[in-house]
Formats: C-alpha cells, sequence, structure tokens
C-alpha cells in the first residue's frame, strides 16, 4: 500500500515538553498530485512540515518518501533524494545573480552534495547554463537574470526560489505558503505558475491558509487544527465539511 | 587549602577585571553588533585618564641639582604640596580614586564622541569593515598617547591608606602568611559595584529595558516611534565608562603603556564570546571563570601535570566550552553567527 | 532561444588578460618598484609572499565569509617545516616547500574540522585560540622543536642527509637551492614570483569554477545551500584546507628567502595582519588581497625607514624655519610613527572606499569610461558596481 | 652572494693586514689620496658587500625597536647612535672620542668618508628586524648593522649579517646564547650576559645577605629567561643556598597574582624576578603590593633580586624599585673619564642622561669605526679581526676586552640598588659595586658554539 505514495506519514506523534503539537497524523502523498494542508496560525502545519523534511525527530510514527525513513536525515540529504522546498520568506542568494541561482541547483542535481573540481571552469558548463537559461526564460525571468537577486520583487523572489527547485526535477515538491505576504498580483501570478508546474505532474505539497490559493491548486485537502487530522477530501468536500467551517474557516464566506 | 584560597582570590581579582572589560565588550559587540577592535584602546585611554589626572595634580616646581651640570636635574615638589600642605600631599595620594571620578565623564564623553563621529556610520556595513576601522582607530589612539607620554610604562600608586598587604589571615584566624594587596580587593568590590550598577540600569529603568528590547529587536522597537539609535549612543557611552573604569583603577595593579590596549584586545573577546554573543550575564561569568581556572593552572603541581598549562589555559577553556555549548556559556541565539 | 552569456563581466578571455598582466607585473615588480623605493630581493619576496598568504586567505574569507583569526598558524607551521627540512634532508627548496605546504595541510584539516562545527563570530574565536595555543606553546615548551624565542636556524652541524648523499655540503651554512640555482637575492625572488603567478592562477580557477561559485552561496545563504541538496561542511573544511595550504607555502617560501622561523609568525597579530590585507585590498576580489599586502608591506618596511635627517634633506629647499616644522610634522608619520600612518590608512580607505582598494580602482576605471563615453553616461553612473 | 674568488684580492689583503697592524697604535694611518690604495680599494670593489669604494660617505644601519613595548629603548638608542655620527663626523664636543684608548679615530669619519646613517624599526620580532636588516644592507648598502632590544632579535639579525658579509654589533642583548651557542664571526657584544649578570651579583648578595637563604625564581618561560634561571641557580647554589622552586611564566603576563601568592608559603626569602621590561615591571610593581618586600621570613627580611635592571622598569616601577638589587651593564653616574664625557654630551644635547642601552650602542658604533679605521679598510674579515682581542679603556666601563674567541665584552659589572632616596628624577639607582673583569670571566668554551668563516 505504502508504495503506491510519494510521501507517507503514519502516525507521527511530537510532543515539546508537556505540548503535544502533532497527534496520530497520517499523511498519504500520491504521485503527480498536490495535497495541501491547511490550518489556522498554530495548528502545527510548521512542526508537521519540520517533520517531514528531517529537522525534527517524531516520538512515534515514521516518515517514508518513496520508501526510505527520513527520519534523521540531513537537509541536504533529503534534498538530494528528491525532495525541493520553498519557504515561507523566499530563500535565495541574495548576492549572487538570477542566473546563478539557478546554476547554483542545476549543479546540486548534477554534481551531488559534495564534488571538488577546482579546476573545472563555469565558462564551460555550457550545458548547465543552458538549462538555467531555459528555465528562466521559462519563468519569465530572464530578462532579470544578470541582476543580483537581492534587487527582485517580493514575487520574483517567489518564482526565481520555485525555478531553482523545478530545476532539479523533484519527485515532491514541499511549499510553505507560497503566496505569503504578497500583494493580489504576486499571488495571482505565483498561482497561475504553480497551476502550469500541476500541468506537468509533479507531485507537491503545499502549507497554506490562504483558502483562494488552496481551492485554485489543491487536488486533495488535509485540514490539521490542534494537532490533529480533523478533515481529508477533495477541495469540494472540504469547503461542504461543517466541521472544518467550526474549526478553521469560522464564519467568513469561501 | 591556603593556598587554594588565595588563587580563587587570585582568580576573582584577574575575573573582575575581565568581567568588567568584557562587559563593555559585550555591550557593544554583543548587541549593538558591531565588532570593535578599539576596545582595547577604551581601557587604555581610562588608564591614561588616571594618568593625565596624576600628572596635572602633580605640576610641580623644580629645584634644580646644581651638581649636574649636563643636562638639568632636579627634584621635585608639586605646587599642591606647597600650597595646600599635607592636604595637598594627600589630594596627590588619592590621585587614582580621583581620577576614577574624572574618567566618567571623560570616558562617556570619548564614547559619544567615538559613536557620533564614526561608529554610528557602521552599523550597516559588514563585520569586515567594522574590523578594519575600528583597528584603524585602535593604531591611531595608541600612537597618540605615546606621542604624548612616551611608550614606557608610568606607575601609579594606590593611596597609602589601600596599599600594602592586607593581613588576611590573622584577621580570619588562618594562616598568617595568608595576605592580600588592599588595592586588590578594592578593585574587587569596585568592580561588583559597577557591574551591578549596569545590570541596575538595564534591568530596573525603563530607559534601559527600552534599550535592552531594542538589542533584541531594533526594528520592533523603532517602530514603536522611539528613537532607538540615540539609546544606542548611550550604550555605547556606557561601554566607555565602564570600560575606562576598568582601565583607570586598574593602574596601580599594572602600570599603563601606550600597547596595553592591545593586549586585552584578544582577551576581551575571548570572554565574551565563551560568555556567549547578546549576554551581560555570560560576558560576566565567563570572565569570573577564566579568571579563576587561569590562576588555578599556575599552581606548580597543575604545570608539573601538564606543562605550559598556563600558557594556552584560556585558549583551551574556550575550546572545550565553544565545542560544548554551541553559542558559549548563555549566548542568545542568531546574534553574530552569520 | 535567450543566447548564454554570463553575468560576471569576466570572460575567458578576460581572465587571460587578468593573468597577463598580473605575471608582467609580478614579473617586472623590480622595475617599477625602483621609483618608490622598494626595489631590494627582501622586500620584493616580501610582496609576493604575503601576496600568496592574502589571496590564499581570501579565498576562504573572501568567498565564503568565514573569518578566520588564526591563520599565522599555518604560515608558522610552514615555515617550521621547510626549516627543519633543510636542516635534516636537503636544502633543496622544492621539497622544502611541498613539506610546508603538506603540515599546513594536516594542521588545516584537524583545526578546520574542529573549528567548523561552529560559525560566524565562534568559527573566528576558535580558529584565533587553536593559533594562539600554537604561538604560546611553540615559544615555550616546544623549544625544543622550535628554537622558541630565538627560532629556528641553520646550523653547520645539521645533517642534511640527502644534500651529504651526493657529497654536498662542505663549510659553512649553506643557502637555500633550486637544483644547484641558489635561491638569494633577486633569484629567490624570482622563484618567489613565479610561485605567486601560479598561486594566483590557481585562485582565479577556483574564482571560475563551480567549486567557487558553490562557495560564494554558502556565504550568501547556508540554509538555502543545504536545501539545495549540498553538504556545506565539506565545501567549507576543503576550502579552508586549501586556504591553510596557501598559508603553508607562504610560510615555507619565508623559509627559502630567510632560512629561520620563529613563534612570532604565529601571533594574533600576524593573523590579524592577513585579514586587514585582504579587506583592504578588497576581500572576495581576485587581486585586492594582493595589493592589500603590498601596500602594508610597503609601509612597515619603508615607512619605518624614513628618518629626521632624510626629511631634512626632502624639505631641505624651503627656509629654515618652514623646513624644522615640516620636519616636525611629518617626523609624526614616518620612522617610530609609521603605525599612525598605518592606522589612518586604514580608517581613511574604510570611510571613503567601503570595499577596499579595488573599489577605488573600480571607481577610477568607472570615471575614466564615463569621460571617454562624454556626459551620456553620467545618468547611469549609479549602477551597481558588480564585484568580481 | 658574494664572490671570494678574486685570486689577487687575498695577497693584498695580507699586505694591507701588515700595513694595518704596523700603524694601528699610531693612528695616523691614511691610504687616501695616494694611487697604490686607490688601485687596491677598487681591486676590492667586488669582494664584499656594499664596498663604499670610492664614495665620500659611509652608511651604517640603525635597527632598533621603534613600536611596540621597547620604543622607549629603541629611541634612545637612536638618541646615542645620532651622537656617535656626529662625533665621528668631527661635530659636537666629541665625547667619549676623546676619552678612548687606543684610538685611531679622527673626528673626519670613518677613512676620511663622512659617515651616514639610516634606520629602521625591529618591532622586537625577529622577522620585522631581519626584514628590516636587509633592507638596509640589499638597498642602502650599509657596511654595519647595529641596534636592537632584546636577544631574539639579537640572535637572528647576527645570523644574518653573518650571511651576507656584514658586520654586526649587538645593542641590548643579554642571553648567553649571543656570544654562545649563537656566537657568530660578523657580530660582535659589548653588553654584558646573563651569566656575567649572575656572578657579578653572587658576591654582593652573599655580602648583604648572607650564606643561609632559600630562593624562589619567576622566569619568563623563554630563552633568555631560562639562561639566567640557570646562571643565577649554579651561582646562588654554589654559595649555599637552596631554590625553593623555579615558576615559569608566560612572556607577556600582565597579572603575576597567581604566581606571587605561592611565594610566601614556600618558605622562600629571597624571590628572584628574571622578567624584562614591561614583564619586569608588571611583575615588580605587584610583588611589592603583596608585601613581599617588607615581609620577614625565617627571620630574615624577605628580599627581592632582579638580575638585570633597566630604564624600562626602573621608570615603570617607580617607588617599586627601592632597595631591590640587580645588575646593569652601565650607568650614568658612574665617575669616570669616559662616562663623564658621554653623559656630558648626550645630556647637552637631549636634556636628559643616557640609558645602559644607548650607552652600548654609542660605544659599538665607536668601536666599529675605530676598527675600521685601524685596519685601513672595510673589508670585513680585516675589521673583524682588529676587533678580535682588542683591548681598550675610556669607554665608560674601565678596561675591555673583546674576546677573540666568542666576541663577548669583558669588562666589570655593575651591581645596583634601587635607590631608597632619589635625589632627582634621573636618580634612580645607585651603584652598588663594580665587581672586576676577573670575577665574572668565564672559558669561552662553557658555552660552546661555533663562530664561522671569515669569508662568506
Amino acid at each position: 500500500m505504502a508504495q503506491n505514495f510519494v510521501l507517507n506519514v503514519s502516525d507521527v506523534n511530537k510532543s515539546f515538553g508537556g505540548l503535544q503539537a502533532l497527534t496520530n497524523i497520517n499523511l498519504q502523498i500520491e504521485e503527480g498530485k498536490t495535497h495541501a494542508v491547511i490550518g489556522p496560525n498554530g495548528a502545527g502545519k510548521s512542526t508537521l512540515l519540520n517533520t517531514v523534511i528531517g529537522r525534527l525527530a517524531p516520538d512515534t510514527g515514521s516518515v517514508l518518501f518513496d520508501g526510505v525513513n527520513l527520519t534523521g536525515k540531513t537537509a541536504h540529504q533529503i534534498n538530494q533524494l528528491g525532495v525541493a522546498r520553498v519557504f515561507q520568506t523566499p530563500e535565495i542568494f541574495l548576492d549572487l545573480t538570477v542566473l546563478q541561482n539557478i546554476e547554483i541547483a542545476a549543479l546540486a542535481k548534477r554534481d551531488g552534495a559534495f564534488s571538488f573540481k577546482p579546476f573545472r571552469s563555469m565558462f564551460s558548463e555550457t550545458k548547465i547554463q543552458q538549462e538555467a537559461v531555459d528555465m528562466l526564460d521559462d519563468m519569465g525571468l530572464h530578462h532579470l537574470r544578470d541582476h543580483p537577486a537581492a534587487n527582485l520583487s517580493r514575487g520574483d523572489k517567489r518564482r526565481l526560489e520555485i525555478a531553482m527547485c523545478l530545476i532539479q526535477h523533484p519527485r515532491l515538491l514541499l511549499l510553505d505558503e507560497p503566496t505569503a505576504g504578497m500583494a493580489r498580483h504576486d499571488t495571482n501570478r505565483t498561482i497561475d505558475l504553480l497551476q502550469r508546474i500541476k500541468a506537468r505532474g509533479m507531485t507537491k505539497v503545499i502549507i497554506e491558509h490562504d483558502m483562494h490559493v488552496v481551492f485554485s491548486l489543491a487536488d486533495w485537502i488535509s485540514v490539521l487544527a490542534q494537532g490533529a487530522i480533523i478533515a481529508e477530501g477533495t477541495p469540494e468536500d472540504i469547503k461542504g465539511n461543517p466541521k472544518v467551517q467550526e474549526a478553521y474557516l469560522g464564519g467568513t464566506e469561501v | 587549602m591556603d593556598s587554594l584560597l588565595l588563587q580563587l582570590l587570585n582568580g576573582l581579582d584577574k575575573g573582575a577585571a575581565y568581567a568588567l572589560i568584557a562587559l563593555g565588550l559585550t555591550l557593544v559587540f554583543g548587541t549593538l553588533g558591531v565588532v570593535n577592535f578599539a576596545h582595547g584602546a577604551l581601557f587604555m585611554l581610562g588608564a591614561f585618564v588616571a594618568v593625565s589626572v596624576n600628572k596635572l595634580l602633580t605640576i610641580s616646581q623644580k629645584v634644580r641639582d646644581e651638581s649636574i651640570t649636563a643636562f638639568e636635574a632636579y627634584t621635585e615638589k608639586p605646587y599642591l604640596e606647597i600650597w595646600l600642605g599635607d592636604l595637598g600631599t594627600e589630594i596627590i595620594q588619592w590621585s587614582v580614586p580621583i581620577s576614577a571620578l574624572v574618567a566618567i565623564p571623560v570616558m562617556l564623553l570619548i564614547g559619544l564622541v567615538m559613536e557620533r563621529g564614526l561608529i554610528q556610520y557602521f552599523y550597516k556595513r559588514t563585520h569586515a569593515e567594522q574590523i578594519l576601522v575600528t583597528f584603524g582607530l585602535a593604531i591611531v589612539l595608541g600612537e597618540i598617547i605615546k606621542v604624548f607620554f612616551g611608550a614606557n610604562p608610568i606607575s601609579q600608586s594606590a593611596p597609602p591608606e589601600l596599599s600594602g598587604a592586607a593581613r588576611l589571615g590573622a584577621m580570619l584566624g588562618l594562616n598568617e602568611n595568608l595576605v592580600y594587596p588592599w588595592w586588590r580587593l578594592v578593585y574587587l568590590l569596585c568592580s561588583f559595584l559597577i557591574v551591578s550598577s549596569v545590570f541596575a540600569f538595564l534591568k530596573l529603568t525603563t530607559y534601559g529595558m527600552v534599550v535592552r528590547a531594542g538589542m533584541a529587536d531594533r526594528e520592533m522597537v523603532g517602530l514603536l516611534g522611539i528613537n532607538i539609535q540615540r539609546r544606542f549612543t548611550v550604550v555605547f557611552g556606557i561601554a566607555a565608562i565602564v570600560t575606562g573604569l576598568a582601565g583607570c583603577l586598574y593602574t596601580p595593579i599594572l602600570p599603563p603603556d601606550y600597547h596595553m590596549g592591545m593586549n586585552f584586545l584578544v582577551l576581551s573577546f575571548v570572554v565574551v564570546v565563551v560568555g556567549g554573543m547578546g549576554s551581560l550575564g555570560g560576558a560576566v561569568c565567563a570572565g569570573f571563570l577564566l579568571g579563576i581556572l587561569q590562576s588555578f593552572a599556575a599552581m606548580s603541581w597543575v604545570k608539573d601535570i601538564v606543562p605550559g598549562i598556563d600558557q594556552i589555559i584560556i585558549y583551551l577553556i574556550a575550546v572545550v566550552i565553544l565545542l560544548t555549548r554551541p553559542r558559549g556559556l548563555m549566548g542568545r541565539k542568531g546574534v553574530m553567527e552569520g | 532561444m535567450a543566447s548564454i552569456t554570463h553575468f560576471n563581466p569576466s570572460t575567458p578571455k578576460r581572465d587571460l588578460a587578468v593573468m597577463g598582466i598580473f605575471a608582467l607585473v609580478v614579473l617586472t615588480a623590480p622595475i617599477w618598484a625602483t621609483p618608490i623605493g622598494a626595489n631590494y630581493p627582501d622586500l620584493l619576496q616580501r610582496f609576493a609572499i604575503f601576496g600568496i598568504f592574502a589571496i590564499g586567505y581570501n579565498l576562504l574569507f573572501g568567498l565564503t565569509g568565514y573569518l578566520s583569526f588564526g591563520h599565522a598558524a599555518f604560515l608558522g607551521v610552514g615555515s617550521y617545516a621547510a626549516v627543519w627540512i633543510f636542516k635534516l634532508l636537503t636544502m633543496n627548496a622544492i621539497l622544502a616547500v611541498a613539506f610546508g605546504m603538506l603540515v599546513a595541510a594536516v594542521f588545516a584539516v584537524a583545526i578546520g574540522y574542529v573549528a567548523l562545527r561552529r560559525a560566524g563570530i565562534y568559527f573566528a574565536i576558535l580558529t584565533l585560540a587553536f593559533a594562539q595555543m600554537s604561538y604560546r606553546l611553540a615559544y615555550s615548551v616546544l623549544t625544543p622543536i622550535t628554537n622558541g624565542e630565538t627560532g629556528l636556524t641553520l646550523d653547520g652541524n645539521d645533517p642534511r642527509v640527502i644534500d651529504a648523499l651526493f657529497g654536498g655540503g662542505g663549510e659553512g651554512i649553506p643557502n637555500p637551492s633550486l637544483f644547484g640555482l641558489e635561491l638569494t637575492g633577486y633569484a629567490a625572488f624570482y622563484f618567489c614570483a613565479v610561485v605567486l603567478i601560479l598561486a594566483f592562477w590557481v585562485s582565479l580557477k577556483i574564482f571560475r569554477s563551480p567549486f567557487g561559485l558553490k562557495l560564494l552561496a554558502i556565504k550568501s545563504n547556508q540554509t538555502r545551500m543545504r536545501f539545495t541538496g549540498y553538504n556545506t561542511r565539506p565545501y567549507v573544511l576543503t576550502v579552508f584546507v586549501i586556504s591553510g595550504m596557501y598559508a603553508g607555502l607562504a610560510g615555507s617560501l619565508m623559509a627559502v628567502t630567510d632560512p629561520l622561523a620563529g613563534a612570532e609568525r604565529m601571533v594574533w597579530t600576524a593573523s590579524g595582519e592577513v585579514v586587514l590585507m585582504t579587506i583592504l585590498g578588497g576581500a572576495g576580489t581576485l587581486v585586492g588581497p594582493m595589493l592589500g599586502a603590498v601596500l602594508i608591506k610597503y609601509a612597515e618596511n619603508i615607512f619605518s625607514a624614513v628618518n629626521d635627517s632624510q626629511l631634512a634633506d626632502l624639505f631641505g629647499f624651503l627656509p629654515e624655519p618652514v623646513t624644522d616644522l615640516m620636519v616636525g610634522v611629518a617626523s609624526l608619520f614616518v620612522g617610530e610613527g609609521w603605525h599612525l600612518t598605518l592606522g589612518l590608512l586604514f580608517m581613511a580607505i574604510v570611510i571613503f572606499l567601503p570595499g577596499g582598494m579595488m573599489e577605488g580602482l573600480y571607481r577610477i576605471g568607472g570615471a575614466i569610461r564615463r569621460r571617454r563615453a562624454g556626459g551620456r553616461a553620467a545618468d547611469n553612473s549609479a549602477v551597481t558596481q558588480p564585484s568580481e | 652572494m658574494t664572490d671570494n674568488g678574486n685570486p689577487t684580492g687575498w695577497s693584498r689583503r695580507r699586505f694591507l693586514q701588515t700595513g694595518a697592524a704596523t700603524t694601528a697604535g699610531l693612528g695616523a694611518l691614511s691610504f687616501s689620496g695616494t694611487a697604490p690604495t686607490g688601485f687596491v680599494r677598487n681591486a676590492w670593489a667586488q669582494d664584499f658587500r656594499n664596498n663604499p669604494g670610492n664614495s665620500d660617505t659611509v652608511t651604517l644601519g640603525f635597527n632598533v625597536p621603534q613600536t611596540g613595548p621597547y620604543a622607549e629603548e629603541g629611541k634612545d638608542e637612536l638618541r646615542a647612535y645620532k651622537l656617535a655620527v656626529k662625533h665621528l663626523n668631527g661635530e659636537g664636543d666629541g665625547g667619549m672620542l676623546n676619552t678612548m684608548q687606543p684610538t685611531a679615530l679622527k673626528g673626519n669619519g670613518i677613512l676620511g668618508k663622512k659617515v651616514d646613517y639610516v634606520t629602521g624599526d625591529t618591532q622586537t620580532k625577529s622577522d620585522a628586524a631581519r626584514a628590516s636588516a636587509k633592507r638596509m644592507i640589499e638597498r642602502d648598502g650599509v657596511v654595519m648593522v647595529t641596534g636592537g632590544s632584546s636577544s631574539g632579535v639579537a640572535v637572528s639579525v647576527q645570523a644574518l649579517c653573518q650571511d651576507m658579509g656584514v658586520i654586526f654589533m649587538a645593542g641590548l642583548t643579554h642571553a648567553n646564547d649571543t656570544t654562545g651557542k649563537d656566537r657568530r664571526r660578523y657580530g660582535f657584544r659589548h653588553f654584558f650576559n646573563a651569566h656575567m649578570s649572575a656572578a657579578a651579583l653572587g658576591p654582593v648578595l652573599k655580602e648583604q645577605m648572607g650564606t643561609n637563604r632559600k630562593s624562589y625564581m619567576l622566569v619568563a618561560d623563554y630563552n633568555w629567561g631560562w639562561s639566567v634561571e640557570e646562571s643565577m641557580k649554579n651561582v646562588t647554589e654554589e654559595m649555599g643556598w637552596e631554590t625553593v622552586n623555579a615558576l615559569r611564566t608566560p612572556l607577556g603576563t600582565s597579572d603575576y597574582s597567581q604566581y606571587l601568592t605561592p611565594v610566601r608559603d614556600s618558605g622562600a626569602d629571597v624571590l628572584f624576578l628574571i622578567h624584562y621590561g614591561g614583564d619586569m615591571v608588571n611583575s615588580l610593581t605587584q610583588a611589592v603590593q603583596f608585601g613581599l618586600k617588607d615581609a620577614t621570613v625565617n627571620g630574615k627580611p624577605f628580599e627581592i633580586v632582579v638580575p638585570l635592571y633597566s630604564r624600562v622598569m626602573a621608570q615603570g616601577a617607580g617607588e617599586a624599585v627601592a632597595g631591590i638589587y640587580g645588575s646593569t651593564n652601565w650607568h650614568w653616574s658612574l665617575q669616570n673619564e669616559g662616562s663623564e664625557a658621554f653623559v656630558k654630551s648626550f645630556g647637552e644635547e637631549y636634556g636628559f642622561p643616557p640609558s645602559q642601552a644607548a650607552h652600548t650602542c654609542y660605544v659599538q658604533t665607536l668601536l666599529y669605526a675605530n676598527a675600521v679605521e685601524s685596519a685601513g679598510t672595510f673589508y670585513p674579515p680585516e675589521v673583524i679581526k682588529f676587533l678580535e682581542g682588542f683591548e681598550f679603556t675610556g669607554m665608560g666601563n674601565g678596561d675591555t676586552l673583546y674576546r677573540a674567541a666568542d666576541h663577548q665584552a669583558f669588562k666589570p659589572v655593575l651591581v645596583v640598588k634601587g635607590n631608597d632616596d632619589p635625589q632627582s628624577q634621573f636618580d634612580l639607582l645607585e651603584v652598588v659595586k663594580e665587581v672586576p673583569t676577573e670575577e665574572i670571566m668565564y672559558p669561552a668554551d662553557l658555552y660552546p658554539g661555533n663562530l664561522g668563516p671569515y669569508e662568506v
């Protein structure tokens, strides 16, 4: 059963001191699907994400990616297994150019966690450069490629970060509130972008509280409240679920 | 047992000096985020406040020794003694405590000038540039002192009532040989006073609380409409006073020369980092810890077991602590880790 | 499809030109150093040696941003290792240099492995602590190996096993040599110069390599680096060791040009000096550290040697009271006052040229280009200057 | 580097040596202006480094600490050097030029060439000192390097000068090694050393403190400190003293409390502070604060001894030096012809008396100049041969011998005591005894070393 899923989180419990942060979490993420995890602030979304990427060890239960246990693995090992991550505030190389940001990501895919070839020149990395340039084209960032990443707008930074993940062709893309802090215009462009990626069949997990984003993208939604999953289903199911309405959506109109 | 007690006293006394120096540095370095290589120079300047005050008080009438013709040799009688008699002598003898009082406004002024004139432009610059500019400043300050006071150490005496050694052993009914210099006890006491006043200022006054909040989150406090910049200037001034007093009061123990700042610079950084970045308490604790361990490491039997241990003890402790505790004794997360 | 051009203003052609100019400038040093009073072998050797030291330090600090305050320790052990080769085996410089680098590398692996468990200021203090321990022990209890205060020197009674095999030796203390060519005076300078050019070339290659780019990325954002799949620690350790080997190389060259190794080479101010050289010239730039090294060594050796009588000659054309005044003022900054000049120089450069001397050169270059292009380009002057 | 392959040079040098020997005492030797010697000098032009040749000036290199803790001492050395140059060139009152016996110097420079000089900063570091010396030799063409204020610097610069074939006249250096293990053919030391300090102090200490004493030593933890420790132990233990402990202290310690507190408990009644300069200032000041000077142990007054006194410490420690015994190479209050002449011209020039460092540097310069003048050439081997075994007087220390076997000068050593009641701001030390040369003499092979060749 587990082998059908890219990511399989089973019976995960995690507590800090006396506080139960996660209770019996089970998540199965299907190949090629976009799976959203939603929940109010303090529901345990970040804890869940950190457990998935191995930053926190669960008290019980396991996190299997492609059958490999992620617990205790370091960030770079998890990435090399095929999990890429987009952060709440874009984590990019602000001092490097846009193109160099992408190249770094492409090199990680090719060279692995460590390689030392000091006499190879970037000038002769034409394949990597072409790949990176194509990706920038694809993302509509090409006109910015020689600018320091620090000069980019929030939305462009986000797209650059997503581009850095995509060029690695990950098996699983984790997005932590990808539209947080964005203007409406940038949010819409980011949603468009994510929909395009979705069309390519990449597996994604989105942690999000913006319903607009979630309902535009997700194939499947898990609702987290007080450290436990209270509902699961398609966007339609969730919209109509009164438990969710109560715990999360409150009285607001969706 | 007595020797252990004495070494503990030595350690406390050494630690008091380290703690004072480190306290000033950690205010600037751990909280304002400025790598201040001119910190040792502040210590040196404080010491030279004592020298200057002494020189001013002992401006003298010179009586030539006529037996020497090749150059002017003379005996000096300070005008203060001529005018005020025994009171004048008394004042001169108390020049170090007097200079400590003078040092407070003088060091405050030096601190303010330094911060307003130079440091404030470097809050946003890279650490590398902060190092370069403050190191340059330290050299320049040292050289200026050298031009005026020469390169030799200049001895300063404690008041006669406080010099000489206290017969602690006899007082406490212990070994007769248990004696300890009065001035070192005074220094220990003063450092406790200074450290506690700084803590009281930062913890108990609202002004201090704002400063501490600003250390934790500068933007946040800025948003509250409080001029954090000005408060940081004050913090720098306080750091200068604390460090200057440490230097000023240390002069009877260590005759100051223009070079002394550099000798204390590395040490003060080690103490601050071992204490943990951004922690005032950590700096004080680390100062005492290093002082005490350094004293014990100098004991003959310790040196027989590990030759040369007293040469490296400070650094060895630093390595051990930094490897066992990632942020020193009480460091805050995220300060100077990038 | 977009064309492939690298953002970096450098191109293979440009790099070749940089390399060529660098080599030319280094090799012609005896010519251009003459008018500034620096043309004598010892100072030229020092320029080259400290240039290597700073270029190596820049690989660590300029690329990864890790501030090591203990690099002089590697320079020191490089010197000791080289002198021991001279004493025990042979006066051939190649073996001494190789061994010096090897020993420095071993030290760098050991110290780097431990110190790199921490970052930022904690890393800096750890490296400082290791270097200070090395210095203090070398000065005192390790005297049998280091000859303490006096420093390790050659001796007529040294075995020099390999040289003895080939019937070398003989009267007096021999000079280091390169397969029969005695390395003293200008010969030693050219030996150092060739090594410097090689060292610069390696540094250039590292700057332009994917490895170098990854190091820059580590400096920029270590978290992103990890989540992009890189194990960052071995990267930093590798470059730490490389830069330690540069220091060892510099240290062994010091022993080649002057067969002596003293503990004070490892003291913290010596570590501080290379940090200052690098920042002064421009950390992270290719040529900057070299410039910084030259400037500091020039100040140390030339300013300190100017005395009152020379100043009096210099200002002699003025009326006497003016001469006296000028000599009085100028003497504050030279001779015993040369530290003051150095301190003011540090402050001036960092205040007026954030980014170091290279920044100054860029600005001058920019100004010239703008003047050539006429007033039209003036509007674009605000464009940020890319760093190398 | 230097080429000694000129086959004709040797016989000419021989000729000159004989000439020099026969005329040295007369002090009237001058080849200048005569055709054959002009030819001789030209023939030597390639023979040795920095041959002044036909130039009408000759340059000396004064390498002193100008920065760092000994900057003040270096400054005083430089003053003395400038004064020496003045006197050599016939300016000023001539100073010890007038009292030196025998002398070939005439006050017209050296061999008729005007004396010029260059200066450099040793920073009291071997590397910096060698860099500075190399600049003088390679760029400025000096025929002689002199100066320094520590043994590490002296030993390393001396070795360099040997390699480069330039004579080194050491400044202030007190370790036995300088003319012991590390002696060099091209290096000469006028200053006294650790062995002589101990030998001179011994009888005085015995006289003042008796034969039944227990000593405690705090020793600077490096070569110089150890050599003084060894010498002092030998001398004091021979006269019946017991060494309770010799504790080594790190260089540059600012607070000695942890080393001082065990002294009182140890039962020792004499404390040797084997430190120099700033370290000595600190340890002595603090020892006095711990009440050691006023203490009574084993029924005897506690005593502190500092084997090597210097002006840095006498000034820096202030009142603490009162009553403290030590040794020194020279002191300005000495009442002899040479000293008085020197103090007079130095005092009139600068307004205060010279330090022992200034004295030794001044003397070294004159000795070199005289050796050249007497040898009739700047060719170093000839100058060295003249200095080796040279006996002279009138330079402030009485009869002095430059021993050929190790290039150490032997002369009376002063045992001094900190003045209890100074008459002026300079009256810090009081000379207790001038210990005659015989008592401090030791065989040259006591500290075996190899001088190396004359020609390099």
